[in-house]
């Protein structure tokens, strides 16, 4: 790397040098459009956002003052739409940590459109996810109880209930994403502190840290990078496991089982490559970022997709044909009731939606670099997925051992509200988002830009 | 905001203030029957008292444990040898009687038309005068229809009733009268048996709902798991008769579906296989007669009616009369047909095939608890009911008096029983609740609930028992205890009726009552000491009652075909209406935790539904909660489908007890009564309505219902969690 | 800055969290009921100058659970022939006279979740002093303790009593 | 944040993308400018091994192990020592199970391990802007910036700027 | 690793309270079921609430057919808490709202529990039953709730408790006279009421007890005892 250290020290002569430049100072203005650019349909999206994420307060309002019996859960089915959305978001923000992560660790060049995005993602997932568990509690007021804080009861939380797991994992992820996010950010915090005015000036000083772009800061931040993205990949595989155990560690048919903790960890990011690539398509159309996200990403993504896909259908395969094989009883009961019973509807949708198209699709190399197809395999796997959680926790509650005691399930309309609602809520941030940060790393863009064309010569 | 559990400091201070006041007049002075001092009321800690529970005609002995004043759970008196410390749902449910929300608060007087169901409240004192001076200007013409209350009550109404020449009837709706008038014809007793199933080997029951609504279902089902498991070695055997597989049927090792109407002809071929075999355990006077009476049968015949196959009659005969002690009950749906009376009597003659009257785990006639004085209350059947309507015709104007019955709910539509309301001049219920008879009353005088006031329970059949209730609580409401209007109101009409009648109040007269019953029974103890002692123990009782020798042997005088109204080919089904497990014939609907009481068989709360065999359903194309309309040729319902394996493919089974025009909020508009598909058939030896003898046809709605089952599914229930575990 | 704001935000909550629930673990006793009792009556009287036995009155403590509030009765035991009157003592002759109870505030009270039985205590030993606090010496009886479950179990810790959930809460 | 009434200065060139800085530094480096005391400021990372100050032998992945390692402590002390503090029965899992332990202290190590980390680096990086100078804006369009700290009275100050002017300097300031 | 131990242990070692239902005897009359609402303060969930699937029934009468007319059979099988000595609900509790009591039950702590249903969930049996509305009771019906049983709010998981207000004061009467509660002096409500004696109660720990001489019997088995749950409750098979 010698000769790329020395990039600036050479002399540079040669034509086109000064196009070079101007790219740089066309990056910057052209990914940092959004922020400033605010058409009318923005705020017509926010406000129609904001109604829905408003209704689902209002809709949780409502079930905290008379209770979680305004959910459509009875027994034997206690778990439902909240869970399922629960561990869907969680497995929607492994995405980012993913793809960013992983990709950093293999130093991938096509990386530096999609990092960003991802990040995003994996917070506000995160964050929407950590509200399902309050969502979900039935006396939420006294969620401090799982807390643990030194208290005049002089009792501590059952660290051996493996939701107490996923409150640390959870914790431990999403301070982890925060930092994750922020970290890349600096520089681009320094960038907009010289170029906005108002409000947001003081904001993004503070954010900035006074960033001044030194070679030490680089140093520092390139070097606190590369530790945390090797940490943060261990935590997201650690999360989603732990969030797996929820369901593994129990007794019930059709959740306890080995394989779960992977098969979640697979699941999520199935799901998250599917939101990823939802962002990049919106965020390239709706913003004409046609030159930075560029066909070549879709198709790299549409690679991985494909690759995850395989790994999913394969981990799902052999979760069933266990089941299937061995024929205990009560675990043959719940997996007749998705293959061919009530869910069955529900269960070919989700592997037509999760395995079969976009196997299909994303084989055709010529698909994978048609942005709206991804996008639409990305909506689909996103279905199937959230069909794949509900199929995980309804059918296996709602055959418990006793048959006396079997039920059924359909969500209320607060559920479907406040489910709506989160979907309103993650996207709302993220819309918001929008005018706050630079939807792709400025810097990393560019740096790209000068490494390219240093690699060119 | 809701009263919480223990909120007591209100409550105390109410019980301070009203039971330790000296002179505190009316009501409060009901506190001082108490039997513990007043000190030891102590909040937190329960005190008991012994009574009797009123919620069927059984008459089981209770403790209930009163707490701050209120009564917080109702539990089997251990000593009483009826119940045995054991107690059934309804009982259970007594206190949601006693604090329903729905309870008549004070006395009403109609307001508007009769029917319309507007009333205002009015004092006592009105109360009382309206009801004295109809009564005087009727005379001869006072028709009263009471509960059974065998007891001091009974007496007192009875003298009322005689001296006022007017009518006294007890009804109620499955006093099972034909199993009285068969075992009258049998064996010329007056009395119910104690069947002896803890010691019987083989139990053959024709219909018996022995373990649900029979008679007195805790104690058959105390005796019941004797029988089964209560003996070291020897493990009862039981086989159930009947069409539909009821509750009772489900714990019978063996169930016969056999044709309704047909269960006296199968008790009579059993009894030709016994004969013929020489099992029959017969005195040499009587083989003669049963020789000649049982030789008149085909067994092929018989077969070919009860549709049992002649193997089945001939394993029956054969275990039944083999078994060390054997029993044949009858009863519930072998009853309920217009010859439930012959088909009683020839169980009964199975009995004396096997010459079990007397013996360890036979029939056991015992004499009812003797000394006590008091007027007979036995139940009188549907048609002395329905006489009423000629009577009320013949005498225009006059005044009826209901006494915690309902006969317009549990009289079906075609009997046209109302006509009795609409011909009465004045209508006067002493009822606690808004029920449909008392809907159309004139005037509402409220008793207190059982639970708030004095009484005596004179058990006559099963197990002879006297006993003895106390109030356990101060009475909630402005109500007043019925022997008190009684007596006061023989104080107002004055003359004969005055002596007859002289005691101030009701509790002054039931002590008078037990004063001479005890006089005779605990000679070495005074009076007040044998009286507490009662009310601690909640009655009297003998160690064991004296046996009633049996004179009569007699057989049936003909085994009839049962008549059944409705062309078979126009209504194809029988109807089997049964008793459900909580409400039994509907007195139970106003309580919560008995509509909310999963039926036994089909996990149905709060509803109706109609059962039938999943093969007929299927003919049909009814799917499982499709709601179906049920014809008869004198009405019809609408209800869900519940599918039902232990149906005759060609009987429908439906619950009673539901939909009620009245009797509160949880009861009122809740279900169907499919007592208005019933044709007014009526059983002529005992005068008993036969409910099973209206045919009905079906016809599907194609709207699905909505019954709400506790086995959510209904699907998991078809195949048992436990495999081969759960029998042997 | 961010950090420290998402910390500040996050002690915030805790202490909001604190707060709500040290104030929802009181219950629903209000500390200021002494000031609307309907009869200023005065244990430090009764109990301190008069020496009458805490039993006398609250009757209930050694065989209950429940320590209980003396019936209107119980004053009129003495309040009866007691000659001096004074507005309270008329207040309560008042109540006797209409047979109505005192609608006494109180103050001493449990959650609804906690069984606590006066009567196991008492047997073991402890003295009503030992939580109410020197009764006979106030006008008023505010808590004496806090009642919380940390100071009940404190105590069982000290004297070898249960610790397990399932003794005070069913 | 300079402080001008500081006994130090920042002297600052801002540079266009193309001038070619090796010269330049080696320049600074004859006037005995040590490494320390020089800083390049610049968009995106240009250097593979920095010129500044405060880079020294600093492994910031030992900061990341230390923490860690706390953060197992932690855990340990959260999920077992918790457990120990009121001992209840469940299920008959034990009070205190390592496998649980572990899933517990695994977070925690994590947990602090990244928290650390980055505090650290922010810390040191809020410490590195003791040597370059307030940011310009045009290092985001690609210009670099060459900052040199000196005393304020250092005889060289002059000599640097002339030096920058000279390597054709868009802008010099003294801070 | 750490074990827990009992330091209040009675005279004589732990209790360990289980039952004996003989399925031979059970009729299915459902007196026990009422027995249990009247003596703990069961809600009432109307018709509305139990069309959800929500009615609450802490022991329940499993009913299930077999055969077809008119070989048509039903068993009834009494299902409460088992009150497992391995309890799948309770380690999955955050909040320790569900554990172990050293006399073998499994206990409910009302007002810890937070609501997160997993117990209901983890349970094989069934037999938890949540507050999803805060329960009513239509004046008056609320005075015959129970002093000595907590009225759960809002959002807790219930379930049997073997009548532990019941199993508490006889253990406060033993403890007072210094002796081992005997058997046959506590029974819960359901015991009580059974008309055929199906079920019995008592302390698995003392051998001469009821409970632990006939759970000895042949016909006896553990509900889904092959999960390991170590039931307290003791089925014995019906005979056919």
């Amino acid at each position: 790397m010698e000769a790329r250290k020395d990039f600036f020290l050479k002399k540079q002569k040669r034509a086109g040098e000064k196009e070079h430049w101007n790219l740089i100072q066309k990056t910057n203005d052209d990914l940092l459009s959004p922020m400033f650019e605010t058409g009318r349909s923005y705020y017509v999206v926010v406000a129609v956002l904001s109604l829905l994420v408003l209704a689902a307060a209002g809709a949780w309002t409502y079930q905290i003052k008379t209770g979680i019996g305004q959910s459509g859960l009875h027994p034997p089915i206690f778990w439902g739409v909240y869970i399922a959305s629960f561990v869907f978001w969680v497995g929607v923000s492994h995405s980012g940590t993913f793809i960013s992560g992983v990709l950093r660790i293999s130093k991938a060049e096509w990386r530096r459109p999609i990092t960003r995005i991802a990040e995003l993602m994996t917070l506000f997932s995160i964050m929407v996810a950590a509200l399902f568990i309050f969502v979900h509690l039935g006396r939420v007021w006294r969620f401090y109880y799982l807390i643990p804080y030194p208290n005049q009861r002089q009792i501590w939380p059952n660290f051996r209930s493996p939701l107490m797991w996923d409150a640390a994992a959870i914790f431990t992820y999403a301070t982890s994403s925060l930092i994750y996010l922020y970290l890349p950010l600096i520089p681009d915090f320094a960038l907009m502190r010289e170029r906005v005015t108002g409000w947001r000036r003081p904001l993004y000083r503070v954010l900035a840290l006074g960033w001044r772009g030194t070679q030490t800061e680089w140093r520092w931040l390139g070097m606190a990078m590369r530790i945390i993205t090797i940490l943060i990949v261990m935590v997201m595989i650690s999360v989603h496991s732990i969030v797996g155990f929820d369901f593994a560690v129990s007794l019930v048919p059709g959740w306890h089982s080995t394989i779960i903790p992977p098969y979640f960890v697979v699941g999520a990011i199935h799901s998250g490559m599917a939101t990823v690539v939802m962002g990049l398509y919106f965020v390239r159309k709706i913003y004409r970022l046609d030159g930075y996200i560029r066909l070549e990403h879709f198709d790299k993504m549409g690679k991985l997709m494909l690759l995850i896909t395989l790994l999913w259908s394969y981990f799902y395969f052999v979760e069933r044909q266990v089941v299937w094989y061995g024929k205990i009883p009560d675990e043959m009961t719940v997996l007749d009731s998705i293959l061919y019973g009530p869910y069955a509807p529900q269960h070919w949708a989700m592997i037509a939606f999760n395995s079969v198209i976009p196997l299909i699709a994303l084989s055709i190399p010529r698909f994978r670099r048609w942005p709206l197809g991804l996008m639409i395999v990305g909506i689909l796997i996103n279905i199937a997925m959230y069909i794949e959680r509900i199929l995980i926790i309804v059918p296996s509650l709602g055959h418990p051992r006793l048959p006396y005691a079997w039920g059924r399930y359909f969500p209320s309309w607060v559920e479907l509200t406040i489910l709506v609602g989160s979907f309103s809520f993650f996207l709302l941030l993220y819309v918001l988002a929008i005018k706050f940060v630079p939807m792709i790393a400025i810097w990393e863009e560019k740096e790209g830009i000068l490494h390219g064309r240093y690699e060119e010569r | 905001m809701d009263l919480k559990r223990r909120d007591f400091l209100k409550v105390l201070g109410a019980t301070a203030a009203g039971s330790l006041l000296p002179g505190c007049a009316g009501e409060t002075k009901k506190l001082i029957p108490y039997l513990l001092p007043d000190e030891e009321i102590v909040p937190g800690v329960a005190n008991w008292y012994a009574s009797v529970c009123r919620e069927c005609e059984a008459g089981c002995g209770i403790l209930v444990r009163v707490m701050e004043g209120r009564a917080r759970k109702v539990e089997g008196n251990p000593t009483h040898p009826v119940n045995r410390g054991k107690l059934c749902a309804r009982g259970q449910a007594s206190l949601q009687g006693l604090y329903n929300p729905d309870r008549l608060q004070g006395p009403l007087q109609r307001e508007g038309a009769r029917g319309e169901g507007r009333f205002k409240p009015i004092s006592w004192e009105d109360g009382m005068s309206r009801w004295v001076s109809e009564l005087e200007k009727h005379p001869g013409g006072a028709v009263l229809i009471s509960r059974p209350v065998p007891g001091t009550l009974a007496r007192l109404f009875s003298t009322f009733i005689k001296e006022i020449s007017g009518r006294l009837l007890f009804y109620h709706p499955s006093a099972e009268r034909a199993l009285a008038a068969a075992n009258h014809r049998s064996f010329g007793i007056d009395l119910l048996p104690e069947y002896d199933l803890a010691n019987t080997t083989y139990l053959l029951s024709f219909g018996a709902p022995f373990l649900s609504d029979w008679l007195s279902p805790v104690h058959y089902g105390f005796a019941y798991g004797r029988m089964r498991q209560g003996r070291p070695t020897v493990r009862g055997r039981f086989i159930q008769v009947e069409p539909r597989l009821s509750l009772t049927a489900a714990s019978a090792d063996r169930w016969v579906p056999i044709r309704p109407g047909t269960e006296g002809l199968l008790a009579v071929g059993i009894g030709q296989v016994i004969l013929q075999e020489g099992r029959a355990r017969l005195a040499k006077g009587d083989r003669g007669r049963f020789e000649k009476f049982y030789s008149a049968f085909s067994l092929d015949q018989i077969a070919a009616e009860t549709e049992v196959p002649r193997e089945g009659i001939i394993r029956l005969a054969r275990g039944f009369s083999e078994a060390a002690a054997p029993l044949a009950i009858g009863g519930g749906s072998a009853a309920a047909q217009t010859n439930g009376t012959n088909t009683l009597m020839a169980i009964n003659a199975l009995n004396l095939l096997v010459g079990n009257l007397g013996a360890p785990g036979g029939i056991r006639f015992l004499q009812p608890v003797e000394g006590f004085h008091s007027a007979q209350a036995h139940p009188v059947s549907e048609q002395a009911l329905l006489d009423l309507r000629g009577f009320f015709k013949k005498q225009k104007r006059s005044v009826l008096m209901l006494y915690q019955s309902n006969p317009l709910y549990a009289l079906p539509s075609s009997t046209r029983f109302r006509e009795v309301f609409e011909d009465a001049a004045f209508v006067v219920s002493f009822n606690s609740f808004m029920d449909e008879s008392t809907a159309l009353a004139d005037l509402i005088l409220p008793d207190h609930f059982f639970l708030e006031s004095w009484g005596d329970f004179l058990n006559e059949g099963i197990v002879p028992t006297a006993g003895l209730a106390q109030p356990v609580v101060i009475p909630r409401y402005d109500t007043r205890p019925v022997g008190d209007l009684f007596l006061s109101v023989a104080k107002r009409i004055g003359g004969r009726m005055e002596e007859r009648l002289p005691w101030i109040d009701f509790r002054t007269m039931l002590r008078e009552q037990w004063k001479t019953f005890l006089a005779r029974r605990e000679r070495d103890k005074s009076f007040e000491a044998a009286w507490v002692e009662r009310l601690q123990q909640g009655g009297w009782w003998g160690p064991e009652g004296r046996l009633v020798s049996v004179s009569r042997r007699a057989l049936p005088d003909a085994v009839e075909p049962a008549r059944f109204e409705g062309d078979p080919k126009e209504y194809p089904f029988y109807l089997s209406l049964f008793e459900s497990m909580g409400l039994h014939g509907g007195e139970g609907a106003n309580r919560p935790w008995l509509q909310e009481l999963p039926d036994p068989m089909t996990s149905v709360v709060w509803g109706s539904w109609v059962e039938i065999n999943p093969k007929t359903a299927r003919e049909y194309g009814i799917q499982e909660r499709e709601i179906v309309r049920v014809i008869s040729p004198y009405g019809e319902i609408e209800a869900s489908v519940i599918y039902f394996p232990g149906n005759r493919p060609d009987l429908i089974s439906i619950p009673l007890g539901q939909g009620h025009t009245a009797y509160g909020r949880y009861a009122k508009g809740r279900g169907v009564n499919p007592l208005t598909l019933l044709a007014p058939m009526i059983d002529p030896l005992s005068g008993t309505l036969a409910t099973g003898a209206t045919r009905v046809r079906i016809e599907r709605t194609g709207r699905r219902g909505r019954p709400v089952l506790v086995d959510q599914t209904g699907e998991g229930t078809r195949r048992h969690p436990e495999g081969k575990k759960g029998e042997t | 800055m961010r950090k420290w704001a998402g910390t500040l935000l996050a002690l915030w909550v805790i202490a909001v969290a604190l707060i709500v629930g040290f104030f929802y673990s009181q219950g629903s006793a209000d500390l200021r009921g002494q000031d609307r009792q309907p009869i200023a009556f005065s244990h430090q009287r009764h109990a301190g100058e008069l020496q009458i036995n805490c039993l006398f009155c609250h009757r209930g403590a050694d065989i209950s659970p429940a320590a209980s509030i003396p019936p209107v009765y119980v004053c009129m035991m003495c309040h009866r022939s007691l000659k001096a009157q004074t507005p309270e003592t008329q207040k309560l002759l008042t109540y006797w006279n209409n047979k109505e109870p005192i609608p006494w505030v109180r103050l001493q009270r449990l959650p609804e979740f906690v069984r606590f039985t006066h009567q196991m205590h008492l047997n073991a030993g402890f003295k009503c002093t030992d939580c109410h606090g020197q009764v006979a010496q106030m006008t008023s009886t505010p808590r004496a303790a806090t009642f919380e479950m940390g100071w009940c179990i404190r105590c069982h810790q000290r004297n070898g009593a249960s610790k397990d959930c399932f003794t005070c809460h069913y | 944040m300079a402080d001008t009434k500081s006994a130090k200065r920042i002297i600052f060139g801002l540079f266009e993308p193309q001038t070619p800085l090796r010269p330049i530094l080696d320049r600074l480096q004859e006037m005995k400018f040590s490494e320390e005391s020089i800083e390049i400021s610049s968009a995106t990372p240009i250097l593979a091994q920095p010129v500044g100050v405060g880079w020294k032998r600093f492994r910031l992945v030992h900061v990341t192990i230390i923490a860690g390692a706390i953060g197992i402590f932690f855990g340990v002390l959260l999920a077992g020592g918790t457990a120990l503090l009121y001992p209840i029965r469940t299920g008959g899992k034990p009070i205190v199970s390592p496998s649980i332990v572990g899933i517990i202290s695994y977070e925690m190590m994590m947990l602090f391990a990244i928290v650390t980390t980055f505090i650290t680096a922010v810390v040191k990086v809020l410490r590195s802007h003791r040597v370059a100078a307030e940011y310009d804006p045009r290092i985001d369009e690609g210009f670099v910036g060459i900052s040199v700290l000196s005393d304020r009275g250092d005889p060289r100050g002059g000599p640097v700027q002339d030096l920058f002017q000279e390597a054709g300097a868009v802008e010099v300031e003294v801070q | 690793m750490v074990e827990y131990r009992d330091q209040n242990a009675p005279p004589g070692g732990p209790y360990r309270w289980g039952m004996v239902i003989d399925l031979d005897r059970c009729t299915g009359c459902e007196a026990c079921v009422v027995a249990c609402h009247a003596e703990n303060n069961i809600r009432i969930s109307g018709e509305e609430e139990a069309s959800k699937g929500r009615a609450v029934n802490w022991i329940r009468i499993e009913r299930y057919w077999e055969g077809e007319y008119p070989n048509a059979q039903v068993k009834f099988m009494p299902v409460l808490c088992q009150h497992c000595g391995s309890a799948p609900c309770e380690p999955v509790c955050p909040v320790y709202a569900s554990y172990h009591t050293p006399d073998g039950l499994n206990a409910q702590v009302y007002n810890r529990c937070v609501g997160v249903r997993y117990c209901g969930n983890n349970c094989p049996y069934t037999v938890r039953y949540f507050n999803w509305f805060e329960p009513h009771w239509d004046e008056p019906l609320n005075e015959q709730l129970n002093p000595d049983v907590t009225v759960r709010s809002v959002g807790v998981m219930e379930k049997c408790t073997f009548c532990v207000q019941r199993i508490r004061g006889a253990q406060q009467t033993a403890q007072k006279e210094g002796r081992r509660v005997k058997d046959g002096e506590v029974t819960p409500a359901c015991v009580q009421s059974c008309p055929t004696e199906a079920l019995v109660f008592g302390d698995r720990n003392d051998p001469n007890s009821r409970v632990s001489r006939l759970s000895k019997d042949d016909r006896g088995f553990g509900l889904l005892e092959e999960l390991g749950t170590e039931p307290s409750i003791t089925y014995l098979k019906r005979i056919k």
